[in-house]
């Protein structure tokens, strides 16, 4: 390799193949995401007559700290434990801890993120930044819901559309199409099939359940935004990831159909030994593509809810627009960038790792 | 009593129309609603989303809706920058990341693997968390034009264009493809005395036409459907694309018609070039799926 | 036209080394073959003449001049791949025409060249067609005519007979000795194909873990083989290999015998010998002659398989210490499997090492 | 390119006017660039369009040229534009965005004679930091929208600007409309409209029960005023709204916002001047636009609509500041207010209305909005303030606990505040 490597050594021929490409992305993915790194260290804001000033991890420690607080219940004189009037026990208000107590600086300004019993006590976990805890936890809740079911439903299309069927093609375009609209017109679109009042989604319930379906406001209540929008994003994305599957599909071998035939083997078995272990680079692509697409949840959220209700659908990407933009705060909107950033960055290298060829 | 056969195969076929129907019926409607209420006036048309007849062209029909949108927002603008936006960028976008994925396959140079690993890596960083540091830097950065030298990228095609030229997604699927290619053919041409960008272009690139469909495929999509950029740096009405031009139509009192028929008048055309192509289309993404 | 020497060619991926020290020396207008086993560094050594692999060390010189670091287009060869490595998207006419395209040569010439070599090939009629619609031969012929049509000094074939079925392997095997004839071009050829090698060639390189076994013309390598492998090698059914011990020696002969062997006498050759030294003893098969019953002087062993094709009749032999033998004699004879025989054979056509 | 641009612009001009001469000083003319927010509103564009094009032949000097913007991104285009170095010399900006933007440095004062607008509402003067930054064409106003005989028929009384209702009277009235069955809500809040919606209509019911967004008086914390027993009051009572069902939450679809009240779905919606007109054509006589209910500490309305404003990067700020003072003549304040259905923003102008003139069908929005309107903090941090209240009221509105959800806002607010250094300079 040092010496006599001109005829299969291309330096100069290769960098300047490669140098449009990757020079744009240098400057134009690259270094902002390295300008955003920088501002996650700062106080830059979006508009300010004031210079930034290096921060350090501030910007992270705000959004990421938690703390644990060990609340005693209220008792009343005689010493016995005071119960509201389910028979729980009653608790003191958090606020009492956590506003300008000094004997609790560990937990001042943060609020309650969930919290259990322990005996008589209750365990309160308490977070600094609770949006952003929720908006990790509803994104983490949305790649685990949906990189499943989407992937699987794709297959079963593809499954469905690779039969050899008269005028197949149509269905195959048919489930095919919602690719190609934009995510803020079908955003736009579903909102009104999610309508609480008069929405078509549960017109349609309705009809089906012959008056017997109570109408939902599906984007309206907590327990059933952020699955809507699951569903819409599913539905929207679906066919595209059917044709990634379809292509799988394709490139396993006729004959190995056959001799199953022969076999006797059923259409399960036969989708377990000859389908399945030939799609595993398939796959492999799938959930990854997958994965990285829903971890970037953004479009459907700005038009369908805001993060609400109750931060029910709040996203890491929507809250870093919101926080960056909207609230101009630049430096804790970047800081949240380079945590999904490292988030997605580690899933994806666990995906391979667990991906990987074991030979 | 009706006893359901299984192995009657006219049945089974039935059955298996009837599955694919009620599938083909769920992904179409959203889209039908859309186009049936372009055509309503805004009191038939939210009064129908509760009914069946929200897919129905019944009632007050007419093309009112489209006029108004018309005269609202200069479509016809719209929808040209649009196009020369998507389609320079589609262009530029498949020269480039062929180019690159060509290098990163069949040349061998000095920090390869390190670049192609960053390439890799570009494809987890989400747009909107880079927009504001690119909106700033977009605003510094130098231009020679036509007109002269200047500073600041903002109000123009370019700034729309050039930042989205090349992409990792591309670069990647045209890598993938490249490799699968018989290395024979490139080492052929090499010995028939091709220079390597003749071996690129006469050789590669002819050899690639299913990646190049699907990379272009995707590529228009993702640009024509662009939003949260445009709206930054296009201050000017003349450079505005449609998704932009989204926002004429809610004011104080939105027209649900005109919103409608503006949707529909942005997603007809791709939805009429992707039904013309289909066949093509889908059979080249099929084509360029991983191999096992 | 041109000559062409390798002087201590080598080949390292790192520490791994595949071609070790190779000196060739090719004359003008000769064919010559590399032949041996797969992974023996043959086509390696092909795609380093190509211009296609780096050369790690030595000199590659063509026409008298240093090449190793000439690219590919410069060095004056044309190269037909074993998977044919026609361009699909062209057309037969512009496939072979495809070198002189990119070369830039004026259109006039270049439609003259291609029909040339077209009917060289006889293949006029094909040279509108695309690939796809061409056989396995045919898309060969139109590498072999991208070849030709670029006038090279030397041609170079990778396997190219590999992807063929075995009559029109035959017919082309032919027709490039043809083309050969006619061009009097310097070509090498590589194959694991011994017969190939043995019909093709005027001189036969055999390589064996990147290393020339013997370089000579397919006679000198058939009645001489340098060592064992080349003798394994080359021939078919192969040589037959008998071990024995050295009973007795003296200035011009030695005398070898083993369990399934009697005495025999055979010249000597110069190697330092012991008595009770073991030996091999390599003998074709064509020159085995079994006889019925016991005979002295010759080997000894008993029918396992009888394969009458004939013309020929070949013998599988079970010696007495349990290996095989194979024999193969120009007749129909008929020997019942599990008959005891003996084979008698010529010490002029015995191989010791 | 600018040459060109130019030329067009003045035949364009020139033929509307049909005489050709008026071209010949163009060239001379410095091209002054002004940021609108009314992309495709029609109506809108003709008045604007109608300012620009008298200002460029009334004077020698100055060529302004118009660009248009969708309001729903128009903040964000300036935002960019600023951050780009972009900014045109003259630009709409909405009253409360105002102090952000003269704070951050996009803005400069107004070269104009305070004289000339001393009798205009106190709402559409954009002062801050002691400084005429901005002066508004127009103000809104908002009022409960209802039907005479929708009141009378639950027996309620119909409040007056002197004697509105109580907190008290008005939950009442929201029960007995409630109770009829009538409806699907007694009362449409606009929660389908999101943004500066929020803060505009509803601060005022926190203010009304003394509490604020932030304390006024220093502008550098909201604790106390946003989350004080006052503030608590006020959550506590807007939560009732939604859980008694008197107002459609969050989800509400904006189509039944947009209907709701016309087809009788909702008996009462608090909402804006803009819409006014729809209303009255529906219900004639019938349709009344009552001041907003009292919760203490006096009735309140939001004040301060969009605004015009020099920017800081103009290198024209005179030219700039005498469009803006040649657009605030009576005849173009009255035409926005007949095209738009806004408030003038002077008694004069409004004489010369349709609608706002002594006896005009919307004259009431005057008399509300002169009687009532409150701007909102005029502060540099309102941005992050307004975006703050709107979440916390979303929250409220969907059940969350009132005390901790102001306390966060409040929480959030004052961290913004010392994160900008309290918006100090």
């Amino acid at each position: 390799m040092k010496k006599n490597s001109i005829l299969t050594r291309h330096n100069t021929t290769g960098w300047l193949f490669a140098s449009p490409g990757f020079g744009l992305m240098l400057l134009f993915i690259v270094i902002p995401f390295i300008l955003a790194i920088a501002f996650s260290l700062t106080n830059q804001r979006l508009m300010s007559p004031n210079a930034a000033e290096f921060v350090g991890l501030e910007n992270y420690t705000n959004m990421l700290d938690v703390g644990i607080l060990v609340v005693d219940p209220e008792i009343d004189a005689s010493g016995n434990i005071l119960v509201d009037k389910n028979g729980d026990n009653k608790y003191p208000r958090l606020r009492k801890f956590t506003r300008n107590n000094p004997d609790y600086p560990n937990v001042q300004g943060m609020k309650e993120w969930f919290s259990f019993s322990w005996g008589v006590q209750k365990i309160a976990i308490m977070a600094s930044d609770l949006v952003f805890m929720k908006a990790l936890v509803n994104t983490l809740t949305f790649v685990a819901f949906v990189a499943p079911i989407q992937g699987a439903l794709a297959l079963i299309l593809a499954l469905l559309i690779n039969q050899p069927l008269r005028g197949i093609q149509i269905f195959r375009s048919i489930y095919f199409m919602p690719v190609v609209v934009s995510i803020v017109v079908v955003s736009l679109l579903w909102r009104f099939i999610y309508d609480g009042q008069n929405g078509l989604l549960n017109s349609v319930l309705n009809t089906l359940t012959f008056g017997h379906f109570k109408a939902v406001d599906w984007l309206g209540n907590q327990d059933t935004a952020l699955g809507s929008i699951m569903a819409m994003s599913i539905w929207q994305a679906v066919g595209f990831h059917m044709i990634i599957w379809l292509s799988g599909l394709q490139t396993i071998s006729p004959t190995l159909y056959e001799a199953a035939k022969i076999e006797g083997a059923s259409p399960w078995q036969t989708f377990r030994y000859v389908t399945w272990p030939g799609l595993r680079n398939t796959a492999v692509l799938v959930v990854i593509v997958i994965t990285m697409q829903a971890f970037s949840l953004f479009a459907q959220i700005d038009v369908m809810t805001s993060g609400g209700p109750l931060d029910s659908t709040q996203t890491i990407v929507y809250q870093a627009v919101e926080r960056g933009y909207g609230k101009q705060d630049i430096s804790g909107g970047s800081a949240m960038s380079v945590v999904l950033f490292l988030l997605v960055l580690s899933i994806s290298l666990l995906q391979r790792y667990l991906t990987r060829e074991k030979n | 009593m009706f006893r359901l056969d299984k192995d009657n195969p006219t049945l089974r076929l039935i059955v298996r129309y009837m599955v694919l129907t009620l599938i083909a019926l769920i992904f179409v409607t959203p889209i039908l609603f859309m186009m049936m209420s372009s055509l309503k006036p805004d009191q038939q048309l939210l009064a129908d989303t509760s009914s069946i007849r929200a897919f129905l062209p019944i009632g007050d029909i007419s093309f009112d809706n489209y006029k108004a949108a018309f005269e609202r927002a200069p479509i016809g603008m719209f929808m040209l920058n649009s196009l020369l936006v998507t389609g320079v960028t589609v262009v530029l976008g498949l020269l480039v990341c062929s180019m690159a994925g060509f290098s990163f396959v069949f040349l061998n140079w000095r920090g390869k693997s390190i670049a192609f690993s960053i390439i890799l890596a570009t494809l987890i960083v989400p747009f909107e968390t880079i927009a504001i540091p690119m909106l700033l830097m977009v605003s510094k950065l130098p231009w020679l034009g036509l007109d002269g030298f200047s500073w600041g990228w903002l109000n123009s095609y370019r700034v729309q264009i050039i930042p989205f030229i090349a992409d990792g997604l591309t670069i990647f699927l045209f890598a993938q493809y490249f490799k699968d290619l018989p290395k024979e053919l490139i080492e052929a041409s090499r010995i028939e005395g091709c220079s390597w960008w003749q071996v690129y272009w006469r050789v590669v690139m002819p050899l690639s036409g299913p990646i190049i469909a699907t990379a272009a495929i995707l590529k228009f999509l993702a640009m024509y459907n662009q939003y949260l950029w445009p709206i930054m740096v296009t201050q000017q009405e003349q450079y505005r694309p449609v998704l932009v031009g989204l926002q004429y139509f809610f004011q104080l009192n939105t027209a649900w018609g005109e919103v409608m028929a503006y949707l529909t008048i942005i997603t007809v055309p791709v939805l009429a070039f992707y039904l013309a192509l289909q066949r093509a289309f889908i059979a080249s993404i099929a084509s360029t799926g991983v191999k096992g | 036209m041109a000559d062409l020497q390798l002087k201590s060619i080598e080949k390292n991926y790192g520490s791994t080394r595949i071609i070790k020290g190779v000196d060739i020396d090719i004359k003008d207008g000769e064919f010559v073959v590399f032949v041996g086993p797969s992974g023996c560094g043959k086509s390696t050594l092909l795609r380093m003449i190509a211009g296609l692999e780096d050369i790690s060390g030595g000199e590659l010189t063509i026409d008298g001049k240093v090449v190793n670091d000439l690219q590919p287009k410069d060095r004056g060869i044309a190269m037909v791949f074993q998977s044919y490595a026609i361009f699909p998207h062209m057309t037969v006419r512009e496939n072979v025409g495809f070198g002189l395209t990119v070369s830039g040569v004026p259109k006039d010439e270049k439609v003259q060249r291609v029909n040339e070599a077209a009917q060289i090939l006889q293949m006029e009629h094909l040279l509108d067609r695309r690939p796809s619609q061409l056989s396995g031969g045919q898309r060969q012929r139109v590498a072999i005519g991208r070849a030709i049509v670029r006038n090279p000094k030397v041609f170079l074939f990778d396997e190219p007979l590999s992807n063929l079925d075995a009559a029109l392997r035959m017919d082309m095997r032919m027709e490039i000795s043809k083309l050969h004839k006619k061009l009097d071009a310097t070509m090498i050829y590589v194959t694991h194909d011994q017969v190939e090698a043995m019909t093709l060639a005027d001189k036969i390189v055999v390589l064996k873990d990147g290393e020339v076994q013997q370089i000579g013309s397919p006679m000198e390598l058939f009645h001489k083989p340098a060592n064992r492998f080349v003798a394994g090698f080359l021939g078919s059914p192969s040589m037959n290999f008998v071990k024995v011990k050295v009973v007795a020696h003296d200035n011009d002969s030695i005398t070898v015998s083993s369990d399934v062997i009697d005495e025999v006498v055979l010249p000597r050759h110069d190697r330092d010998l012991a008595i009770g030294d073991s030996l091999e003893l390599g003998i074709r098969p064509q020159y085995l002659e079994p006889h019925h019953g016991e005979i002295k002087g010759s080997m000894h062993g008993r029918v396992s398989l009888s394969e009458r094709l004939g013309t020929e009749t070949v013998l599988d032999i079970t010696l007495a210490d349990g290996n095989k033998v194979i024999a193969s004699i120009n007749e129909d004879k008929v020997f019942e499997v599990d008959e005891e025989i003996s084979l008698h054979f010529d010490v002029d056509n015995i191989h010791i090492f | 390119m600018k040459i060109t641009k130019n030329l067009a612009l003045t035949l364009l001009s020139a033929g509307a006017l049909g005489s050709a001469f008026v071209s010949t000083c163009a060239f001379a003319k410095t091209d002054l660039s002004l940021w609108y927010h009314g992309a495709g509103n029609k109506v809108e564009a003709k008045v604007i369009n109608q300012i620009v094009n008298d200002f460029n032949r009334s004077q020698s000097d100055w060529n302004v040229v118009l660009e248009s913007f969708p309001q729903g991104s128009y903040n964000d285009s300036v935002v960019a534009a600023a951050l780009a170095n972009n900014l045109p010399d003259i630009l709409d900006v909405d009253g409360p965005v105002m102090p952000n933007w003269a704070w951050a440095g996009y803005l400069r004062p107004l070269l104009i004679d305070k004289n000339k607008i001393a009798d205009f509402l106190p709402g559409v003067k954009g002062y801050w930091d002691g400084k005429l930054y901005s002066i508004g064409l127009w103000d809104s106003a908002v009022a409960m929208v209802t039907r005479r005989s929708t009141l009378n028929e639950v027996g309620a009384r119909i409040p007056t600007i002197d004697s509105p209702w109580t907190e008290e009277e008005f939950n009442g009235v929201l029960k007995k409309l409630k109770a009829t069955g009538k409806y699907d809500y007694p009362l449409d809040l606009g929660m389908a409209e999101s943004g500066e919606w929020f803060p505009y209509a509803f601060s005022p019911f926190l203010q009304s029960f003394g509490g604020d967004l932030i304390d006024r008086s220093t502008y550098k914390t909201a604790e106390g005023t946003l989350n004080g027993p006052e503030a608590i009051a006020f959550g506590e009572w807007w939560q009732s709204l939604f859980v008694n069902g008197y107002a459609p939450g969050n989800s509400q679809d904006p189509a039944d916002h947009e209907t709701g009240l016309l087809e009788g779905k909702y008996a009462m919606q608090w909402y804006g001047n803009w819409a006014a007109l729809k209303t009255l054509n529906k219900f004639g006589d019938d349709a009344l636009f009552l001041p907003a209910p009292d919760f203490g500490h006096g009735p309140k309305i939001g004040a301060a609509s969009w605004q015009f404003g020099v920017s800081a990067a103009s290198k024209h700020p005179q030219g700039a500041s005498d469009f803006i003072e040649f657009a605030l003549q009576d005849k173009y304040l009255a035409a926005f207010s007949d095209s738009l259905g806004v408030i003038p923003p002077t008694q004069s102008a409004a004489t010369l209305t349709t609608n706002y003139r002594q006896g005009g069908a919307l004259s009431v929005f005057y008399v509300l909005s002169k009687a009532q309107a409150l701007v909102r903090p005029v502060t540099p941090g309102y941005i992050v303030e307004a975006k703050v209240f709107e979440k916390a009221l979303a929250d409220i509105a969907d059940g969350a606990d009132v005390a901790d959800t102001l306390d966060s806002a409040a929480d959030e607010i004052n961290a913004d505040i010392e994160k900008n250094r309290g918006y100090s300079r």
